[in-house]
């Protein structure tokens, strides 16, 4: 049967790197090193690439520690309506992202919800829809819950005698978290941080509903690709991209 | 080492789970200073219920008080009642080495590094982990585990000791080993004991006082001995080990039975049945006896041998005899029981 | 500190709750039952509808099969290169919607190299990049890692002695796949292709970069939002494609 | 219910995995038409790749042969050996009710519906658990899921039974009782049995013949008498029950030790070292006995105690005594140990 199903499997995998193959082909454009070089010394570019892994940085690491307060709370207590809570805190999940952008502008956009608000309070209209801010907002809002549902699952599978052995022996709330729960968590928070990471960093249809002009790698990449029909350097960013996001997966596991 | 130790009170503490699942009957319990006490009972008798409301890991439901000496600790929270305790599954923590588990107790305390790595190192020598103690959790085998959880729970010199089921998870040789040194242990530390286990040899060898429970209450408590030898229902005496039960009826000094008669005290007058233990019997020639029955199988075990009859009442009854005996399935013999051992429960 | 958190708890679910409450209010426009019923009869938006949800359906399918047989194959077997061959293939999971996109455009458009082969081979140029075809490729792509992934965690963690029993009843390869294999490993495939349903429906990277004119809800949306400024029917299908797929993931649990 | 049954041979069968993990050294084994073989040995020993050669889960390396009866099965997968297995964590299929776990074999092999609900309620009566048939298997307890495993492994009529620890994963008292029914259902059945464990009490229980394995390697085969009071080596009698060593010599007719002397056979003359069980010395009162030691401390076990004693030999020995003895620590007692009982293992 290994000799039957393993040129199956060989041609599987040639059919999955075919595409990545030809990806590298047209970025080199013919000169591989001076395309790359050239990008890699384009302040826009690298502007581009850089704001887009820290926004992906700044996502994660918000999601991950609003995530784990909310999910060991839900974890920790039984309370009424506890059940609806969580299937209502996994909403956003059922939303794609040109949607959460839309709801993003119906919020922070120039007629949303919180320019209304802080218009009457204080005079002053907040709109931070269109900007990285937007972005940032919209992105937590499809993370969390991802998240939230992979601590729960992580932490009702923990043994509570290890904690339990922790007060015994003299351990506040806090020093439990830091040293039991927090290191009993930390596989899945890092496993699940970088599909969030990656997610992230890939996402387009958020930041393509909020505005044009909002210089991530994905928008570029398609600018370039779309817009400007510049083949090679979309394809070369196309690498980078790939390579960033590829490079954080394997360190996660 | 040489612990301090308190006595524990328990005044009237049931706990229920939720609106009606009682899983512990109001229950008064004393234990003295230094004694070792062992709750004993299948699951879902209370036992561990008991031991986590002594540890402060459940609150009692109203009315129900806990004592540690005079002070009334049945609100605090077990991190502020210095009790260490020992967990079924070890309960390590899995990403600190053996030093700095055993350690952990001292550190939540602030005590300096030297003096900690110092009082680590005599905990290592008391369970004999002293070349262990760099290694990961993962690196150490079962027995190895129990013995850090054991030093960890000591390091910080708790004052009650708290021990749940401590050598389940441990196959049996090794838990024999281990019920030893933890005897040895435990009678030189001093320190006041609370041991849960389902494992009647455990109960035996380690209480001073066993106490056992069933359907959330206390049924016998007293010394191994007491209820070994006087358990209070025929309940009890199943637990604690194997019974055999012959019915019949109670004349002039004699209970008749199916396969004949045997001496017997007056206080079995009235009853429809009386009880012995395999060990208490002893196999003669059938030709001599006043109790006779019919051999229906040998189970060879080793050291001894269990010898099962019929003919002697209406269920089958179980006699050990020394392992090398020749007995064959289908053989007449005659069983003597000497009528100080037959045990009579009345309260039935 | 229940008492602490609750009020917080209460705040955040608020907010979670405000953009999709502010979705379905801009989606009334007034008439709450006019505007869902004349879009539900509307045979371009049903067929938009129709065809995502048939497209995810699609996916979703097939990609659980290709990604059962592959797992399985992967866990049962160990041979050289086998951790470099896991690795390339969760490669897709490092690329974004539009990169996909560009990648099924590279292999299946008009200068693709399928079309090359083909036109070379039989004297017929392929193209079904900018299709529902091309999508479904794209989906695919990046569908699979996951779902691999998945399947080999389950299967590592399966009991082999079932499978050994089974086999000691006289039950042969496919009776061990049908009795014990399949019914252990249906909740992680029932969970994690709910997911791979939700991504796919609400994918709009892949789908803007193939073509503009691909009729998958997402890009109606867009479409009626930024370009058509109709913002009453993109809110109304934004609910409608939320509810969809929140359903089925609700279902899944 | 009567089965037919076949003999097995091994011939030189090895197990390696990868280069040059050899877990089984080359191994030859023949097992008689209906007898119960008990696999004995700590984890690792090798007997549950033994068994699994025999079952055909594993290949032996090239050279080994696996018959049954005459007919060569070492190519065969266990699919085609008809042969039935019982698994030490029950391995029942979760999504199939206990009738259809039990009927499971019967399907595969195409038996008509009518037909096989009659055979399946038979084995629910087998094994005592005809009210239970329509349960899904979470809802069972571990003894009646490990009942529904036998029943499954016996339904198509088994010309071999192979059972890996299968009470391994049950508590002490639910164990035994289990050991019981077996012993009685193996010998009912007339099956060639195979039984794979690390309990010697089940292994002396259910073994018509025992094979006590370490390291990859059969140690010593016989029937349970005979490697009870006959251990081929300290190993396999440890194995086997507790031992206690005396360290001395021999000179005429006697050993001498450290607490005395006792009489010996000849054999022991030139060894350093005799050993016996603790069942079989006695205690009697210090002044009477030719060999001495001091009490150290007393188990009490329920049935009997254990006695460990100081001052025989360099090392404590544990001898049994009857449960109601009343020694003290720091008493002098002497020890009988007839010369027949002394086990003399000159190989060492």
């Amino acid at each position: 049967r290994l000799a039957l199903l393993l040129p199956a499997l060989s041609l599987f995998a040639a059919f999955w790197l075919i595409p990545i193959a030809v990806l590298v082909r047209i970025s080199a454009g013919g000169h591989f090193l001076a395309t790359y070089a050239d990008i890699l010394t384009d302040a826009r570019y690298v502007n581009s690439l850089w704001q887009t892994v820290l926004l992906s940085l700044l996502v994660t690491a918000a999601t991950i520690v609003l995530s784990v307060i909310a999910g060991l709370f839900l974890t920790e207590h039984e309370f009424p309506g506890k059940r609806l809570l969580v299937s209502l805190l996994t909403l956003p999940l059922a939303f794609p992202g040109v949607v959460v952008g839309f709801m993003v502008i119906m919020l922070a956009g120039r007629q949303g919800l919180i320019g209304s608000i802080s218009q009457a309070l204080f005079g002053h209209k907040l709109v931070f829809a269109y900007s990285m801010s937007g972005l940032f907002l919209g992105y937590l809002y499809f993370s969390i819950p991802k998240i939230v549902l992979t601590v729960m699952a992580a932490a009702q599978s923990l043994d509570k005698s290890v904690a339990e052995a922790a007060r015994s022996l003299g351990a506040g709330s806090w020093a439990v978290m830091r040293d039991v729960t927090l290191p009993a968590l930390a596989p899945s928070l890092i496993a699940s941080g970088a599909i969030c990471f990656a997610t992230s960093i890939g996402a387009f249809g958020t930041a393509f509903t909020l505005a044009t002009d909002i210089n991530v790698l994905p928008m570029t990449i398609y600018t370039e690709f779309t817009l400007n029909a510049n083949l090679v350097t979309a394809a070369a960013l196309s690498v980078i991209l790939g390579v960033v996001t590829w490079a954080i997966l394997m360190l996660a596991r | 080492m040489k612990l301090n130790s308190i006595p524990i009170r328990l005044e009237g503490c049931a706990k229920t789970y939720g609106s009606n699942a009682r899983v512990l009957q109001p229950t008064s319990l004393s234990i003295g200073a230094g004694e070792t006490v062992v709750l004993l009972g299948p699951s879902g008798c209370g036992k561990t219920t008991t031991l986590r409301l002594i540890a402060g890991l459940e609150r009692p439901d109203p009315g129900g008080r806990v004592y540690f000496g005079d002070e009334d600790v049945t609100a605090k929270p077990i991190e502020e009642r210095r009790v260490g305790m020992v967990f079924q599954n070890y309960a390590l923590f899995p990403n600190f080495s053996v030093r700095d588990n055993i350690g952990y107790g001292l550190k939540i305390k602030k005590m300096p590094a030297r003096e900690r790595a110092q009082r680590v190192d005599e905990l290592l020598e008391l369970v004999h982990l002293t070349e262990h103690g760099d290694k990961q959790i993962s690196q150490l085998s079962g027995g190895q585990k129990q013995r850090v959880a054991l030093a960890r729970a000591l390091a910080p010199e708790p004052r009650v000791l708290l021990l749940d089921e401590p050598l389940t998870a441990l196959d049996a040789k090794l838990r024999e080993t281990l019920r030893t040194d933890m005897d040895l242990l435990l009678k030189n530390l001093g320190v006041t004991t609370v041991y849960v286990t389902h494992d009647q040899a455990e109960a035996m060898v380690l209480g001073d006082r066993v106490v056992v429970m069933s359907n959330g209450r206390i049924e016998q408590a007293g010394t191994p001995h007491e209820i070994y030898f006087n358990p209070g229902s025929r309940h009890v005496a199943q637990f604690l080990g194997s019974l055999n039960s012959l019915r019949g009826a109670y004349r002039d000094g004699e209970f008749h039975v199916q396969g004949g008669r045997l001496a017997c005290p007056e206080r079995a007058a009235g009853l429809a049945e009386i009880h012995f233990r395999p060990e208490d019997a002893s196999l003669l020639p059938a030709a001599d006896a006043a109790l006779r029955g019919t051999v229906a199988s040998v189970q060879f075990l080793g050291d001894r041998s269990r010898v099962y009859l019929d003919g002697l009442s209406e269920t089958r009854v179980c006699v050990e005899a020394p392992s090398r005996s020749t007995l064959q399935p289908g053989e007449q013999v005659g069983v003597h029981i000497p009528p100080e051992r037959l045990l009579i429960m009345e309260g039935e």
